[in-house]
């Protein structure tokens, strides 16, 4: 995990994470399975994450979920989590650890400088605690998920230089 | 600029979304039983009323799944979204406020300001 | 100055739209085949469509042979117009440029200009030295996607709309044509696969040819005919700035770094956008299309950033899918369009009328206009001028 | 007879002065002064030159609708047309004047003047046509050069920035109205905005002294009082310095925040902030607009607005004239003249157009008893002066009574200020009390209050609100008493324009004042049939200036529906459109310009190209390398040329990490990637690959690619750089609108893998030595086929594929590791001659090969069968995108365009790309009439392995032109280079090399 910037209420970490992709149809073959690899049970609305201390699942839609290791596994672990799920061939899991980068946003004004950047509304109303968005960032296709009094933004990895340009232009002016 | 309501992320700005175009057109299940006036009315015709109008959005910078709206093009109006295994609403459900084929309804549709 | 007369029971020829096209549609079937019991009609004031609402680029650099003929048949009519109608429209012939942004444009502006040149058009290439004689406030090499060449076309330019309207209506008016204005058309009539006439705000009125030419709202008096046409009606936007002394004398238009933009004599840019993304007959269109057109005009033009938007709005343009026009009959008998012109209709607004009248008259389309006929949905022989047209203006 | 302060005013800061120039001239105002109330303070009231007739100007206004006083600010970057009565002064501003040469006073340009019965409306039209050519080469630039106003701004780069908003509620407009509104919501669950374009709230309070106190405390203590409140309840936020200037479907407001008001803006902060606000309800508190009036001269400096009068008086604490006439037709100048006497300063004469007994009675005494001329049916027919107003002719009782002023203050009424309504997309209907236009119905969820939906009586404010907002839930009831100097009701009578006593071809009444449009032009357009709304307002230029008509378009209506014999609402208005106020472009393009244009995607090899003198070539948002610069001065062709030798000769690596990638999965799989692309892929081995093609259903290529078979529910497919996104989407798009009963799921994982292709006939060395324990031999590694190996702590997909031509390799491998396995590969390939190499070598070793580059050798318009590409359609395929279309008539045809190589006669010859392919050997000089042609030259590159160039092209019957002779024309020259019609496939047709 690397600072990159804390001031003024606002303070921004990139970090290291392991993320799977899922896709399938979600029903209780595709739960057995998940809960099998990962003793965690499906988000139970759209949007939804649920976590245990290994892994957290995010629902992106009715035929999407994104898992994250909440600690650092070795690359060849997370490839084999990914073969296990794919030897079911009604599930598509594909690695996105390291095609993704991820910013841990937190401190008390951080709505306040994202707002210089997306239109998203962050209040509490309309994004949770333990919720999920994906929308434009800096024009930029972003996944959001809501952790306690934090927000995790990731994007593509081309897009790393810009994305954190752009942050820092936000917070500077 | 409009507000979509994506029935899987909720409201959103339009931004985030892609149009598709007319909903509920079939593409055809054998093309080759079709006659090249056939094929070509599905290729390139789509409807383009000016009123209610069926038609696909896809959130493209969200969920990327498509759906249906009800949108009333003479003032933009979105009366509804729905996901596409729904069934289409059923058209006399909403007033259409349209007076003629080309004329705009006086309230919203942009091309008028006072009322007489 | 032009007549408002009652609309009678019948006449020879009713053409539906009183914009640019359908007023000189009017005309030069006075004109040039002689009819005589003309109307137009016009559901609001003349010009109160497109006519009215656009950036008003004239050139005629079209990719194919098809598309080059008509649009420079429409150039040279506008060479002669002011003279033609002792009317002044203030043609402009300040140059047109389309700027190339990466290799990609580099190709397909060569191209053209090559193809341009066989069909004896005065396009050509200039690199980025050029461009900067003419536009000298264009920021070139610090931006995103630089400036690396253009095509030029220095027989294009600008035109004053609302002119070009008023003129062939008076003009038009002189030779006994009835320019009827709110009188809308709610539909077409008829029978036996042949026309009768339009059923309108103002009654029924006869006639055994009609032209629509309503630009926007083509497809829609199409379907009361029974005629499905492959158009979609979506909203165009363009601004204009406060006005200042002269400082860019040539019309500029970019692809990659999506602006275009002229001077008008009054002084004020005149910046076309975007289309929006969704079909809508609002006549405005969304704030981000606005947004995306000024951030590209101040990359383009650095000195813009100080100027300011002082109006902005929209005109509804039908978008066919090969981005060419129809000019044609169809299967009912006596039922011509002149529609689907998109984002780039106003150039060929003499050139477009001409040939029409000739349509309409002979029952049988121009040399001209032969390849912008409806069958070419069916047999796919279209004419595809996206590359050309992704700026059409 | 000049201006004096008041020193009661409520916001002047006396003690603060600050220096600026105007046209050269230094002067003092006080801080928080605008340009215009600077001015005034020192007696100067000429600061413009009109638009058409360069006529002298003064201010007409004090505020956002200023039509006249319009500056340049030479410190800032030129910014030209500033209002004058907005803009703040700070020290060492300069201003200037505009339009006019050489002086202010002394204006050539004002010779317009004296010829301008030329120049009536539409004058352009019907003048300065003939002779033949004139227009273009004397007419049209001698009216260029008078085009504008201001002159054009300097290169400047603006940092300002965007703020996005999401509340339920907004309040336009922070005065008197909108401030009760707003504490109805102090502390309650509604997220509030409240938006107020002046540096302070209060509205009216500010601006006049109707109100002498609100709940018993005096104007100022309450908004004071009303202020702290608000701000202390978390829920309310306040944007002050703010205008809003846009009003959009959804309730999606613009609003544009100056934060830099009465200062140099910096450069390293934002000047401007733009905030894009969405709303659940929108309540428009933003006042009213006072009109003019047209009589003659009424365009000369010293001719203001009564309310602007009394807005300099308390707002600026600046009475621009101690003794200034008063002329109006309602009862709001009323207390402006109870202003004026209690600063002691008497008006010279009260003009009411209003007969005796409609004129209030507290009006009447008020003037008896402070002993002020007045006039009661009276008009002002006209006044006179130079560079500002002399005097002042009354028209009493069938009398002109002349009088001497330097002022005149003129209310022809107030207008509800309904643009922000109107372009919310209300109607707006006709009051014939109030000779205005006033809100009707909404559109969207928009409340209108006070003033701006035509209440103009303080008593029935706070019902008013809170009758509008009773629909809401939970909000206060708050008590407000508000006890007014003035009376409460409001009375107009219905006046537009004055007739002049003698009517001369020179003299103007003005209803544009900025256009220079009088009532004359309005009469003589609709005698010449403009007698539409839109047409007179294109015809005049009426309204179309930059305050877009905001004092004035209601009086043009009035006019015209006179001439007309219309009602208003017959003439109707024209439409209302964003902005506002005009708004900057540097605030609307934000920062998502300049270095933020767009994004620039990157590979995890970019630094190592930088490192290595890499060109780079824009490819969508890619950062591609185009070429590597070997040494000092080698040009690009002379790269190229060494990268494809070498190539050839040994090996090269490119890296092809921005190809499109996607993994498809599931139960129908196989169906999908059947019905997707034209290829058929039932009977392709597991672990296999193929060169695919995928179309549009208009039967057009759209994209190409390699599709790998892991197993029939398990595909990657490579896509395009270009083409990525719109693949993917197709994918998804016909997965879930067209084919649901299929179950399949695909993955974009372009950015999960990094890409190198390493090819040349050294390339199987060189991953021998980099993957040792791999088995790169044909047998156990053959042509199009692909594996997963472990790889560190990792893994890398390898797949045996080329586009060069020659033996190669295309390697997959997780971003993290990327960078690491280049450097590997190229240290281990130095020896063996690797060299790296761009997209134009690739791009050059393809058309040797005839391979095809979509969007180059295609256009959207080109059929596989076009390409020879036959042997990739899937016949016996039931259906595929686009199949259909391959048989349509046009596309069936045998004479289409098809591709075929291009090899000149001549070795030496130059072929260029896009160069078109004649039958005839020669071309005229100036081409009269089209030549025709047979298609055109796509890929054109000169191969350093044949010696000579090598191109594609499509040409109409192409495949049955082989060996044929044939033109290529020169783009500029009437020469043309003869040359043979080819196979496309200048090298190793065998393909052995890429077999070896
Ligand atoms: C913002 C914008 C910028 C543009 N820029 C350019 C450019 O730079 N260069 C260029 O070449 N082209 C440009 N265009 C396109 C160009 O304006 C149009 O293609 C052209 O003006 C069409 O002319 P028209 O006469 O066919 O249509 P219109 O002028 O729209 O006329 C059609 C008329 O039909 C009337 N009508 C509709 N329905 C009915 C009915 N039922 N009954 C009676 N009357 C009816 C309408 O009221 C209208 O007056 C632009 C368009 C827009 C909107
Ligand atoms: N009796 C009379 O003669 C008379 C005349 C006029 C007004 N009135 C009364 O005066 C009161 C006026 O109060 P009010 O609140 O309607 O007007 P106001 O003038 O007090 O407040 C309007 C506020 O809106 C702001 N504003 C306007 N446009 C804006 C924009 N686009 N963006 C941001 N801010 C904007 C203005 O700066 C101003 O502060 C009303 O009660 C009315 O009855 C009486
Ligand atoms: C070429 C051109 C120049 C224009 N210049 C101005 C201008 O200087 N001032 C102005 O207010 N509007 C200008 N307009 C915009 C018109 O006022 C008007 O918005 C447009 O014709 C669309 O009509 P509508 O807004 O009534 O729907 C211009 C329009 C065009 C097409
Ligand atoms: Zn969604």
């Amino acid at each position: 995990m690397k600072e990159l910037y804390s001031l003024r209420g606002l303070d921004v970490f990139q970090k290291d994470l392991h993320q799977i992709v899922l896709r399938g149809k979600g029903d209780e073959k595709f739960k057995e399975i998940i809960n099998k690899e990962t003793s965690l049970s499906l988000p139970p609305e759209n949007l939804k994450i649920t976590q245990n201390d290994k892994f957290l699942l995010a629902k992106h839609s009715f035929d999407q979920w994104n898992l994250f290791y909440l600690d650092r596994k070795e690359h060849k672990e997370v490839l084999k989590m990914v073969s296990t799920f794919n030897s079911h061939e009604e599930i598509l899991a594909s690695d996105y650890s390291y095609g993704q980068v991820y910013f841990e946003i937190s401190g008390k004004d951080k709505n306040y400088y994202l707002n210089k950047l997306t239109h998203f509304d962050f209040r509490i109303k309309k994004f949770p605690n333990l919720s999920m968005a994906q929308t434009l960032v800096a024009k930029i296709d972003c996944s959001i998920y809501h952790l306690n009094d934090k927000f995790i933004i990731t994007c593509n990895c081309s897009l790393e230089e810009y994305f954190k340009e752009r942050l820092l232009d936000a917070i500077n002016l | 600029m409009l507000i979509i309501n994506c029935p899987y992320c909720g409201e959103r700005d339009q931004s985030e979304f892609s149009n598709g175009g007319q909903a509920h057109v079939v593409r055809p299940s054998d093309p080759e039983k079709l006659n090249d006036k056939e094929w070509s009315e599905y290729v390139f015709v789509r409807s383009n009323p000016k009123g209610i109008f069926f038609e696909r959005w896809v959130h493209s910078h969200g969920c990327r799944k498509w759906f249906n709206a009800v949108r009333n093009t003479s003032t933009d109006e979105i009366i509804k979204t729905y996901k596409l295994n729904e069934k289409p609403p059923i058209l006399a459900e909403f007033t259409n406020n349209l007076k003629t084929p080309s004329g705009e309804p006086e309230l919203g549709s942009g091309n008028f300001t006072v009322k007489k | 100055m032009w007549r408002s007369p009652e609309p009678k029971k019948s006449y020879d020829i009713i053409i539906v739209g009183g914009g640019g096209h359908g007023l000189g549609t009017a005309y030069y079937l006075a004109k040039e085949h002689g009819f005589k019991n003309i109307a137009v009609i016009e559901k609001g004031w003349l010009g109160c469509g497109n006519t009215g609402r656009n950036t008003t680029i004239i050139r005629s650099n079209y990719l194919w042979d098809e598309s080059a003929l008509l649009y420079d048949h429409s150039l040279k009519l506008w060479e002669n117009l002011s003279e033609d109608l002792n009317y002044n429209v203030m043609f402009s012939q300040r140059g047109v440029l389309n700027l190339a942004h990466n290799e990609h444009d580099i190709k397909e502006i060569k191209r053209r200009m090559c193809a341009n040149r066989l069909n004896g058009l005065d396009s050509r290439w200039i690199d980025t030295g050029e461009i900067k004689k003419l536009v000298p406030i264009m920021n070139t090499d610090n931006l995103r996607y630089p400036v690396l060449g253009a095509s030029y076309q220095p027989r294009g330019g600008v035109a004053r709309h609302d002119a070009v309207a008023w003129g062939f209506a008076m003009r038009a008016d002189e030779m006994g044509v009835d320019i009827i204005q709110n009188c809308e058309v709610k539909g077409v009539r008829t029978k036996n696969g042949q026309v009768e006439g339009v059923e309108t705000s103002q009654g029924f009125i006869e006639s055994k040819k009609i032209g629509i030419v309503a630009s926007g709202h083509t497809s829609i008096l199409a379907a009361t005919a029974g005629v499905r046409l492959p158009l979609q009606s979506r909203p165009l936007q363009a601004l204009v700035s406060e006005p200042i002394k002269p400082v860019i004398n040539t019309v500029v238009m970019s692809n990659a770094v999506h602006a275009y933009v002229s001077q008008s004599d009054k002084g004020e840019l005149v910046i076309g956008a975007g289309t929006d993304g969704y079909n809508s007959f609002t006549q405005r269109g969304g704030y981000d299309v606005i947004e995306e057109t000024i951030r590209a005009i101040v990359e383009l033009y650095p000195i813009f950033g100080k100027m300011k938007m002082l109006r902005q709005w929209g005109g509804i343009v039908d978008i066919c899918p090969d981005a060419s026009p129809i000019i044609s009959k169809c299967d009912v008998k006596g039922l011509y369009f002149n529609c689907g012109w998109g984002t780039g209709g106003f150039k060929a607004t003499p050139g477009s009328a001409n040939v029409f009248a000739y349509t309409i008259a002979n029952d049988n389309p121009h040399k001209i206009n032969a390849a912008f006929s409806l069958d070419r949905f069916e047999t796919g022989r279209l004419v595809d001028e996206h590359g050309a047209a992704a700026v059409a203006h | 007879m000049s201006s004096i302060n008041n020193t009661k005013s409520f916001h002047l800061i006396s003690s603060q002065k600050v220096s600026f120039t105007f046209d050269g001239k230094k002067l003092t105002g006080f801080k928080g002064d605008t340009i215009a109330s600077a001015l005034l303070r020192n007696n100067i009231n000429l600061v413009g030159r009109s638009f058409k007739y360069h006529r002298p100007r003064g201010i007409y206004s004090c505020g956002i609708e200023e039509p006249n006083a319009l500056v340049q600010i030479i410190s800032e970057h030129n910014e030209p047309n500033a209002r004058a009565t907005v803009k703040r002064i700070y020290d060492g501003m300069i201003v200037e004047s505009q339009n006019r040469w050489p002086s202010l006073k002394m204006d050539i340009g004002a010779v317009n003047n004296l010829l301008s019965p030329i120049f009536s409306a539409g004058f352009y039209y019907k003048t300065f046509m003939g002779p033949k050519g004139f227009w273009k080469k004397v007419y049209e630039p001698i009216i260029r050069k008078t085009a504008g106003l201001g002159k054009p701004p300097k290169e400047f780069r603006s940092k300002s920035t965007h703020h996005h908003h999401n509340v339920d509620v907004v309040i336009v407009g922070g005065g008197i109205s909108g401030l009760i509104a707003a504490l109805k919501f102090v502390k309650t669950n509604y997220d509030v905005l409240i938006i107020e374009q002046d540096s302070f709230l209060g509205g009216i309070l500010n601006t006049s002294k109707k109100i002498k106190e609100i709940n018993g405390l005096d104007t100022i203590e309450w908004i004071k009082k009303t202020e702290e409140l608000i701000s202390k309840s978390k829920n309310i936020k306040i944007l002050k310095d703010t205008t809003v200037s846009s009003y959009n479907y959804s309730n999606h407001l613009i609003a544009l925040e100056d934060k830099a008001v009465g200062s140099l803006p910096p450069n390293y902060k934002p000047e401007l902030v733009l905030h894009k606000i969405r709303t659940q309800h929108t309540i428009l508190a933003n006042g009213y607009i006072e009109r003019i009036l047209s009589f003659r001269n009424n365009d000369l400096p010293g001719v203001m607005l009564a309310g602007s009068f009394e807005k300099f008086v308390h707002r600026y604490g600046v009475v621009p004239e101690t003794n200034p006439i008063i002329f109006t037709n309602n009862s709001s100048t009323f207390s402006l003249l109870k202003s004026l006497i209690e600063l002691n300063c008497k008006p010279s004469a009260y003009v009411d157009n209003r007969e005796e007994n409609s004129i209030e009675k507290s009006t009447l005494d008020y003037l008896k008893n402070n002993n002020i001329p007045f006039y009661t049916g009276a008009e002002v027919e006209g006044c006179d002066g130079r560079n500002i107003i002399r005097e002042a002719f009354i028209r009493h009782k069938g009398n002109i009574i002349k009088l001497k002023t330097n002022m005149l203050c003129v209310s022809g009424g107030i207008n509800p200020d309904v643009n922000l309504f109107t372009q919310s997309k209300g109607l707006i209907k006709w009051d014939d009390n109030l000779f205005t236009f006033k809100p009707d119905k909404a559109f969207q969820n928009t409340i209108v209050i006070g003033s701006a939906s035509g209440n103009f009586n303080f008593q029935k404010l706070n019902d008013e609100i809170k009758n509008k907002l009773n629909f809401l839930k939970e909000v206060n009831d708050t008590k407000i008493e508000i006890i007014s100097n003035v009376e409460n009701d409001y009375k107009i009578s219905e006046i537009w324009d004055i007739k002049p006593e003698k009517e001369s071809l020179w003299s103007k009444s003005f209803i544009d004042i900025q256009n220079d449009v009088t009532v004359k032009d309005l009469r003589q357009a609709i005698t010449e049939g403009f007698d539409r709304i839109e047409h007179l307002k294109r015809f005049t230029t009426n309204s179309m200036g930059t305050d877009q008509g905001k004092i004035s378009s209601i009086n043009s209506l009035g006019i015209v529906s006179k001439i007309l014999n219309k009602s208003v609402s017959e003439v109707g208005t024209t439409i209302y459109r964003p902005p506002y106020a005009p708004l900057s472009f540097s605030a609307i393009a934000g920062r998502n310009t300049y270095e933020f244009y767009d994004p620039k995607r990157k590979t995890p090899i970019h630094s190592w190209h930088i490192d290595n003198n890499a060109v780079f070539e824009d490819v969508g948002q890619w950062k591609r390398p185009w070429y590597f610069k070997n040494k000092k001065g080698e040009t690009m062709h002379q790269a190229v040329q060494r990268e494809s030798k070498q190539l050839r000769e040994s090996a090269g690596i490119l890296d092809g990490s921005t190809l499109g990638k996607i993994e498809v999965k599931g139960k129908d799989a196989l169906e999908f990637m059947n019905l997707m692309y034209t290829n058929a892929f039932t009977k392709m081995k597991p672990m296999t690959s193929r060169y695919v093609l995928m179309l549009g259903e208009d039967g057009m290529i759209k994209d190409d690619g390699i599709v790998s078979k892991i197993n029939d529910q398990h595909f990657i497919a490579t896509t395009t750089t270009g083409g990525a996104p719109k693949v993917l989407a197709d994918m998804e798009e016909y997965a879930q609108t067209e084919w649901p009963h299929l179950e399949v799921y695909m993955n974009s994982i372009t950015e999960q893998f990094s890409t190198f292709n390493i090819s040349g006939p050294k390339s199987r060395a060189i991953m021998r030595k980099v993957f040792s324990n791999i088995d790169f031999s044909n047998e156990k590694f053959p042509f199009m086929t692909f594996n997963n190996f472990k790889y560190l702590d990792t893994e890398v997909r390898i797949m045996r594929a080329s586009f060069t031509g020659e033996l190669g390799y295309e390697i997959y491998i997780s971003p993290k590791y990327a960078l690491e396995l280049w450097k590997k590969i190229f240290h281990s390939g130095k020896n063996l001659g690797l060299v790296p190499y761009g997209t134009e070598t690739m791009h050059l070793l393809r058309a040797e090969k005839g391979y095809i580059v979509v969007g180059q050798d295609t256009d959207g318009t080109v059929t596989p069968i076009d390409l020879n590409l036959n042997w990739m359609i899937g016949k016996n395929k039931k259906d595929f995108i686009g199949k259909r279309s391959l048989s349509r008539s046009d596309t069936a045809r045998e004479d289409r365009k098809q591709l075929v190589g291009i090899l000149p006669l001549d070795k030496n010859k130059k072929i260029l790309e896009g160069q078109h392919i004649l039958e005839i050997n020669k071309l005229p000089k100036k081409i009269e009439t089209p030549i025709e042609y047979l298609g055109h030259v796509t890929s054109s590159y000169h191969s350093p392995n044949l010696k000579h160039f090598v191109a594609m092209a499509l040409v109409k019957g192409g495949n049955k032109l082989m060996g044929k002779k044939v033109y290529v024309s020169d783009p500029s020259k009437s020469e043309t280079i003869p040359v043979e019609i080819v196979n496309p496939v200048f090298l190793d047709p065998e393909n052995k090399r890429l077999l070896s």
